[in-house]
């Protein structure tokens, strides 16, 4: 059984990273926003305009169309229980988490999925014309993505002989540094699936509407209110638990081992500084680039795809 | 006997002769159908339970052996329950409970005399596939493996007016005669010497053909068994004959007979012969790639439902068969917890396959006696009419596209983790095939997905595409009955079971791998809640806590919502972007649905298509997706087929003389020879 | 005690050959003509129990010779010549209404029947090389009258070519045999006894080689014309599709069978001179021949008595093959499959006969859905075709079975061919066949109603086979097996 | 070397002979005498061997061909051409020189084929298996070279007539009854060519083969 294993540290480990993501994960699309802002000379809404806007929605009443069937209200909580959930397993303040034992990686790219499906077919439930089409873009983007991820994961895990993300990342942070050829190219993937996954510039853009390139707008057009709300929260803890996902494969350094109360307030400072990084780097990549052509998108996901796969390889080949 | 010493094998037994026994009563009663189906499906779904617990009885028991007084005179009939035999009677009586409920309902409609018949050819069906997993000599696997093609066949043709329906029963049953004297030629290569007795499995464990052989036999069987399921180029038979069956005859089908064929893989793979070769499972692993995602593409771009989900079973073997090819490889190369772990994964993956794929068949039997269509591209908006049947087909749509917490994430899960312990194979190739072989894995699984989306979303979501008159029916179509709500039902709690205690599913399977590797795979952490393959630093997964989680944290959401906010719900028309005239026709077809991936895989569809001009009144878009092997492989052996009979009907001219002069001419060269 | 039982299955069907000729005009002629058939059915299976309990026996001064591989084949010609007859009762009734058949036919037809059944009794049960010939001879003129019967050109044309063709077989089996009394002349002397099968048998080991062979070659491609073996099967089709019936299913059903029992004997002596394998050869190439070239040719038929007959041809070329193979298992595959194909092809052709008479044509694109105008014979169609195309729990596949695992462990070369031939046949008689039972139909109901019990008898014993074999016909079987080696 | 076998011997080659003008014949009357003839000299072998090993049935066997084969047979055949008046020549299939040639060869394939066996004979048949061979060979040509239904029947006949040579010559006849058989056989077979010559003729009035060609797989 897990709870008899697990000690009180742990649990409280758990449970702080359980809030503190769900409570920061608006703040970093504030910030990403802001930096847009600022890059684009606009001042900007401030970096707490997110949790502003979730305020508004929940309190609206919620519209739904006539035909509106159970799933359609269903998705909204599914959907942000799965990204609740995947950032709870992924180590981001401490590497012992209970709760990541039930659910690696493999788990965690299936918790995304279980996710993007609803969602999809929650956007098919109406029957509209952007619907059906969001959906049909989402999933064309995914399938092609969501290998991509799997293949850096396991890089990842090759390297460190485990599919659990917290003895990858200890296995990771506790060597002394050195560079392995294999995660160059797991990383490059990964930035490409992170833009993708979460409906960023250039494969989509995420305060677009307009129809012909719309993805994930396209999907969540129908939703209002408390939905809407959920559903905004839910892609910002996405955002999160990728940039989680990033900073605990590829920079996962000064993280608090197992236990080290001593560690928390570092680790959660280096966080801080890495997300805010991470954001700005992000925002500024967005400034940069220029949407691109939906059917462009799957030559994008596949260079993607392909340099996953090639990392797989060069491990295989050099060990390293 | 007294019950002390009854064996699994006699109950398997008897259990067979009622199943027989009850098709035989149905052609009798056909004068009386409420017997049919009121009485004698349910019957025989008890039979198949009994069958689904018999084998698992015979998991945990030693082998046991019965010999029937019949067949061949020096080869009476062997039968054998061993764990292997025993997994799949599990599988079979698991999946057939479920859907010979569902037949009570579904055959309701029948004429009299079209279901008695029809009875019997299914119980047959039943009975020959038990049959073939217990047979013990190769005499009675063949008559039990063609009996069952054969009483498939007439299932298929259960509606023979129909041109399109024969053609497909043709195909079907010339490959499966095909692919059975491919089987029996492999037989021909094991059998252990020259005596009748000599056809026993038993006989054939103890001959030691050389390795150039063995390699004819397991080439041989490949082929045999690969035909039968459907493996890429022999696939071409089942994406016809599947869709033409009545549903619940195509929930077998393609849930339990394709596994049979597995089964047929494995025991010859790791039974019957001594040796295994290397290449034998990379070839088994590169069929299996090709398969999987040739069969996932080609569901993607189908319109009938019926079709689609039988692409996907082509998929499903493709996994199958990757399983297979890796336990090869492990076990070739000595490593041989990677090799129960690998084919751990087949074993389960099988069970799961066998229980969604059943359950999506039978829904699609429901939808087609709702709406009377099989074209997705005019329907949609089913859910509001046919609310159970949507709920307990969105289980197995999660279900098969491999998400947690369902069954099919778990034989993902397994197989992707032996994929994953791999390295340090003595040969490098193989080394470098592994990770690819895993990509193109995790690829087919997402496009798979993709695939359920378009299944549920267009049939169940949005509104329904057909003619005004159509979608008012559908509006009111009727949901499933009773029966079929039962039947389906059951499926769908298999998925959910076999999704959440994947612990003691393993244990079960450790008995099959403990005897046919001589290892099992066991598992490494304390309890049933967590699935830990081969220690918990390595990896692990817990369905059921996950599923706490992902409610857990759902419900308080939901709670918190509500508690702290409000619950207000208005209903208005649908916003679409404010997009003022909006209409069922602009939503995706199933065609457009698919569009995508037939634009990115463009080169390995065979493509015609007719677009609309700017100018027509009634614009329509017509586009078919064909096998380009059907054109590349098959039509030339027709032709060349062909072309030689041309040849030889010279001979049959009709002149005397030279009818004459052939018996001249033989005489005079074999008078030459002597 | 033998002799007499031997008398009466010999003579009732000749006697029955006089009377019909007599009286063969009467109303009655067709209840007579199944009462003799009966008879000789009975006097067969006397004999049958006979020779089970008392083994091998010889009757009228050696001059016939009854042992298991025989006895079974008496059996079964009786059986099938008994049930035909059955058949043929009101099927020629039908082509008689249908105004095909005068009386003067049916007449002759009747008295023909018996002494063919005669003749081919004869043939398997006489010890006489010599006499073997004469009755195979006096079958070939028999059936050629039988063939002839509608006296259409077409039935002419066919009996001619099945007459000048197999009489020149005959003849050259006739120089085979001479050169055989030749060989046998210096072993076993002047006079009778060295034509006598048995003797023959017990010498055979001193009978010159060099003549064997020769004696071999001429007797294979003499009653090999009859078996229908490529390329000496030119004949058989014609005749086939041209002939009534019930002589259809006779010809295929016996004739070939008793024309291969005569190969055998032969074979049997040879091997001993030689202790080669040399006829073994011979018989296997032309059994391979003979399977790929009707395979190929089953698929461009029309006409549906026609593609029978080539499928006759192609399990003729399946048994001779398996013949050829030897050994225990692969000559008793031989004659389960001897069995299986008389019982199931004769089955067959009733079944066609009627369809052809519901639907008033040979036309294979002409007949369709029968299952729905008579589903007797609609089914009885579609499970004898799947029978003979070797289909289980059917007993034809219990002897293909055997044979092709056996060639497949003893001459792996030669599956290659059994595979792609096996797959064209099914692939052509199953696709022709298929229209011919499903679908919509045109056809028409008949006069008096079709006698079906043969059909379905015979497909039960061949389903029984396939199941579950009477130990004693095991070991008939294996005794039979044992004796030709 | 005893006169007797000089003279079967001369008798063998003379039905050799007979072979090849009968291969040669274009006049199906010619044709029939040249069978008659062919009977006779069958029959007179028969006698002198008859004679030579003082075999009893050799002497029926050679009174049966007599009766058969010299006088009933030819009469027969005569009868039929007058009432089906096919007294026309008939055009071969293969020209006459061609067909002599062929025949030769076929001569010395069969002697080299049977010199071995003539090695092993003792005494009266030496050379006398090859020379029946060799017409039975010829026989056969004839009748896959000729085109009308008569001259295909005597062709078959002298077929038998050779066969029979070598059964009554070169094995000094075979046991009675199979000689009986073979008779019977032969005779029926002839009344059954006669009934046959009437039907064709009826039906497709005239007794040319290649009217009988329209059975064949297309």
């Amino acid at each position: 059984m897990i709870i008899d294993k697990v000690q009180i540290p742990a649990v409280v480990f758990q449970l702080t990273q359980l809030l503190l993501v769900v409570l920061a994960a608006p703040l970093l699309t504030g910030w990403v926003n802001q930096c847009q802002a600022w890059l684009q000379n606009r001042s900007g809404a401030g970096v707490l305009q997110p949790y502003r806007v979730l305020h508004k929605l929940f309190l609206k009443d919620a519209v739904i169309a006539y035909n509106a069937s159970w799933l359609f209200r269903v998705t909204p909580y599914v959907v942000f229980g799965c990204m609740w959930l995947a950032a709870t397993i992924i180590p981001i303040i401490a590497v012992d988490l209970p709760f990541s034992r039930a659910a690696d990686v493999i788990a965690l790219v299936g918790v995304f999925a279980l996710a993007r499906m609803f969602s999809a077919l929650a956007a098919m439930d109406i029957g509209t014309a952007f619907g059906t089409m969001g959906a049909r873009r989402e999933m064309m983007v995914s399938f092609l993505a969501e290998p991509a991820l799997l293949m850096v994961l396991f890089t990842a895990s090759m390297l460190s002989h485990s599919t659990q993300l917290p003895y990858i990342v200890s296995a990771f942070s506790r060597h002394q540094f050195m560079l392995y050829p294999s995660l160059a190219f797991a990383a490059l993937a990964f930035l490409i699936v992170l833009l993708a996954e979460n409906a960023r510039i250039p494969v989509d853009n995420p305060n677009t509407h307009l129809e012909l390139t719309m993805i994930h707008e396209a999907m969540i057009l129908e939703y209002s209110a408390r939905h809407l709300a959920l559903i905004e929260w839910a892609s910002s803890l996405k955002l999160f638990a990728y940039f989680s996902i990033g900073i605990a494969l590829f920079l996962p350094y000064g993280i608090a081992e197992v236990g080290q109360w001593s560690a928390l307030p570092l680790s959660i400072l280096l966080l801080l500084f890495k997300l805010v990084l991470a954001g700005a780097g992000l925002a500024l990549f967005e400034a940069l680039s220029a949407k691109m052509r939906i059917f462009r998108a799957p030559e994008f996901l596949g260079t993607a795809f392909l340099l996953a796969v090639l990392g797989l390889l060069i491990h295989f080949l050099l060990s390293a | 006997m007294d019950a002390a010493n009854i064996l699994p094998i006699d109950v398997a037994g008897a259990i067979i002769a009622l199943l027989v026994g009850l098709g035989l009563l149905g052609l009798v009663l056909q004068c009386l159908p409420w017997v049919i189906y009121k009485i004698i499906f349910p019957l025989s779904a008890l039979a198949s339970l009994g069958l689904a617990l018999t084998g698992l009885w015979a998991l945990g028991a030693i082998p046991n052996i019965a010999v029937l007084p019949l067949g061949l005179p020096d080869l009476p009939l062997h039968l054998r329950l061993d764990p292997l035999s025993g997994f799949f009677l599990i599988l079979l009586g698991g999946a057939s409970f479920g859907v010979s409920l569902y037949a009570a309902g579904y055959f309701k409609t029948m004429a009299g005399k079209v279901l008695g018949l029809l009875c019997l050819e299914y119980h047959i069906f039943l009975a020959s596939m038990a049959m073939v997993l217990l047979a013990d000599d190769a005499y009675l696997f063949m008559v039990a493996w063609e009996t069952m093609a054969l009483s498939s066949y007439f299932l298929v043709t259960t509606d023979h007016n129909i041109p399109d329906i024969r053609k497909a029963g043709f195909l079907y049953l010339l490959m499966a005669h095909v692919g059975a004297i491919a089987i029996l030629l492999s037989f021909g290569v094991m059998q252990g010497g020259h005596a009748l007795s000599a056809y026993t499995f038993d006989a054939m464990r103890a001959s030691h053909p050389t390795s150039f052989w063995s390699s004819v036999a397991f080439l041989l069987a490949l082929f045999g068994f690969g035909a039968k399921a459907g493996v890429v180029p022999m696939h071409v038979w089942l994406p016809e004959a599947h869709p033409a069956a009545p549903s619940p005859v195509s929930a077998l089908m393609s849930g339990v007979m394709l596994k049979t064929a597995i089964y047929g893989i494995l025991r010859m793979t790791f039974d019957l012969l001594h040796t295994q070769i290397w290449w034998w499972g990379v070839l088994t692993l590169t069929l299996g790639l090709l398969t999987a995602v040739f069969g996932v593409m080609f569901a993607a771009v189908q319109e009938d439902m019926k079709r689609l989900l039988a692409y996907s079973s082509i998929e499903n073997i493709g996994l199958l068969l990757v399983g297979i090819g890796l336990t090869i490889i492990f076990h070739v190369y000595g490593k041989d917890a990677l090799a129960a772990l690998s084919l751990t994964a087949t074993l389960y993956h099988s069970l799961n396959h066998a229980s969604f794929k059943s359950l999506l068949f039978v829904g699609t039997g429901s939808i087609l006696h709702a709406t009377g269509k099989r074209d997705m591209g005019r329907m949609g908006g089913l859910i509001r009419s046919m609310p159970w049947v949507a709920a307990l087909m969105l289980v197995g749509v999660l279900a098969i596209s491999g998400l947690p917490p369902l069954n099919g994430f778990v034989s993902e899960w397994l197989l992707l983790q032996a994929f994953l312990l791999s390295p340090g194979l003595p040969n490098s190739y193989i080394n470098m095939l592994v990770p690819v072989a895993a990509a193109v894995i995790a690829l087919a699984a997402a496009l798979a997905a993709y695939v359920m989306v378009k299944f549920y979303g267009v049939i169940f979501l949005g509104q329904s595409r057909g003619e005004t008159v159509e979608a008012a029916h559908d509006e009111h179509a009727h949901d499933a009955g009773f029966w079929e709500r039962t039947g389906m039902g059951w499926l769908a709690l298999l998925c959910i079971l076999l999704g959440l205690a994947p612990v003691f599913v393993v244990q079960q399977i450790d008995h099959v791998t403990q005897r046919l590797l001589g290892t099992h795979l066991g598992n490494a952490a304390t309890g049933w809640m967590l699935l830990a393959p081969v220690d918990t630093e390595r990896a692990s997964y817990s369905p059921v806590y996950f599923l706490l989680a992902v409610l857990g944290v759902m419900l308080a959401t939901a709670w918190v919502v509500h508690h702290y906010y409000h619950g207000r719900l208005r209903r208005g028309p649908a916003w679409d972007c404010g997009f003022p005239a909006q209409n069922a026709r602009m939503q995706d077809t199933a065609e457009g649905f698919g569009q995508p991936i037939r634009r990115i895989f463009e080169p390995f569809f065979k493509i015609e298509s007719e677009v609309p001009t700017p100018f027509d009144t009634h614009p329509e878009y017509h586009g078919r997706s064909e096998d380009r092997l059907w054109y590349l492989l098959y039509l030339p052996i027709k032709r060349l087929t062909e072309k030689l009979a041309s040849w030889v009907s010279l001979l049959q001219h009709g002149h005397i003389h030279l009818y004459l002069a052939y018996t001249f001419v033989t005489l005079i060269v074999l008078l030459v020879f002597v | 005690m033998i002799d007499s039982q031997l008398l009466a299955l010999l003579l009732t069907p000749l006697l029955g050959g006089v009377l019909l000729a007599l009286l063969g005009s009467r109303a009655w002629a067709a209840e007579l003509n199944s009462l003799m058939s009966f008879f000789t059915f009975l006097a067969a299976v006397v004999l049958t129990m006979r020779v089970i309990d008392a083994g091998p026996q010889i009757a009228f001064h050696e001059q016939f010779f009854i042992d298991p591989f025989n006895v079974f084949l008496v059996a079964l010609t009786a059986f099938v010549a008994f049930t035909t007859s059955l058949f043929s009762r009101p099927y020629m009734r039908i082509e008689q209404h249908h105004g095909k058949l005068s009386t003067a036919m049916l007449h002759l037809y009747y008295s023909m029947y018996q002494l063919f059944t005669f003749t081919m009794l004869v043939a398997l049960t006489t010890n006489n090389m010599g006499i073997i010939w004469v009755a195979m001879e006096a079958a070939t003129l028999t059936t050629v009258l039988l063939v002839s019967l509608y006296r259409t050109p077409a039935s002419l044309e066919a009996a001619w070519k099945y007459f000048i063709l197999c009489g020149v077989g005959i003849a050259l089996a006739l120089f085979g045999t001479i050169l055989l009394y030749f060989a046998a002349q210096h072993v076993l002397g002047e006079g009778g006894t060295a034509l006598l099968w048995t003797h023959l048998n017990q010498v055979k080991g001193q009978l010159e080689p060099t003549v064997l062979k020769l004696a071999f070659v001429f007797l294979l491609v003499g009653y090999g014309t009859k078996i229908g073996l490529v390329p000496l099967h030119s004949w058989l089709p014609d005749a086939h599709a041209e002939g009534p019936t019930p002589v259809s299913a006779v010809l295929s059903g016996l004739l070939l069978n008793v024309a291969l029992t005569a190969v055998m004997r032969s074979k049997v002596l040879v091997d001993g001179s030689l202790g080669t394998h040399f006829a073994g050869n011979l018989m296997m190439g032309f059994g391979l021949l003979s399977v790929a070239v009707a395979s190929l040719s089953l698929s461009r038929q029309k006409d549906i008595k026609r593609m029978f007959a080539y499928s006759s041809i192609e399990h003729m070329g399946l048994i001779t093959f398996a013949f050829g193979m030897g050994g225990p298992v692969a000559t008793f595959a031989a004659m389960l499959h001897m069995t299986m194909h008389s019982l199931t092809k004769s089955a067959i052709f009733f079944a066609v006969g009627h369809a052809v008479q519901k639907s008033g044509t040979q036309v294979m694109e002409n007949i369709r859905g029968m299952i729905q105008i008579s589903p007797t014979v609609g089914w009885g169609l579609m499970l004898g075709t799947l029978a003979i195309l070797g289909m289980p729990p059917f007993g034809v596949f219990a002897s293909e079975f055997l044979i092709i695992t056996t060639a497949m462990h003893t001459y792996p070369w030669a599956t290659p061919i059994l595979l792609i031939s096996l797959g064209i046949a099914f692939a052509a008689i199953f696709g022709k066949i298929q229209p011919v039972v499903f679908g919509e139909t045109t056809a028409k109901s008949l006069p008096h109603s079709p006698a079906l019990i043969p059909v379905f008898i015979h497909l039960l014993l061949v389903l029984m086979l396939g199941l579950y074999m009477p130990p004693y016909l095991a070991n008939w079987y294996h005794q039979a097996a044992a004796l030709l080696g | 070397m005893p006169l007797t076998l000089q003279i079967v011997n001369l008798l063998a080659a003379l039905l050799l002979l007979i072979v090849f003008a009968m291969l040669a014949q274009r006049r199906i009357l010619s044709l029939i005498n040249l069978f008659a003839l062919q009977g006779a000299v069958l029959a007179l072998s028969t006698f002198v061997v008859a004679y030579y090993t003082g075999q009893h049935h050799l002497y029926y066997s050679a009174g049966l061909t007599l009766l058969l084969k010299v006088m009933l047979l030819p009469w027969l055949l005569h009868r039929l051409i007058r009432q089906l008046d096919v007294k026309w020549d008939v055009e071969t299939l293969l020209n006459i020189p061609v067909s002599m040639l062929v025949g030769i060869a076929l001569v010395i394939f069969s002697f080299n084929l049977a010199a071995p066996i003539s090695q092993m004979a003792h005494g009266l048949t030496r050379g006398l298996i090859g020379i029946a061979l060799a017409s039975v060979l010829l026989s056969l040509l004839m009748m896959l070279t000729r085109r009308k239904a008569v001259s295909q029947v005597v062709a078959f006949l002298s077929l038998e007539n050779s066969l029979f040579f070598a059964a009554a010559s070169a094995t000094q006849g075979m046991p009675l009854v199979v000689e009986f058989g073979i008779a019977l056989d032969v005779l029926v077979a002839t009344f059954i060519f006669g009934i046959f010559f009437f039907q064709i003729r009826e039906t497709f009035d005239s007794l040319d083969i290649s009217h009988m060609e329209k059975l064949k797989d297309d």
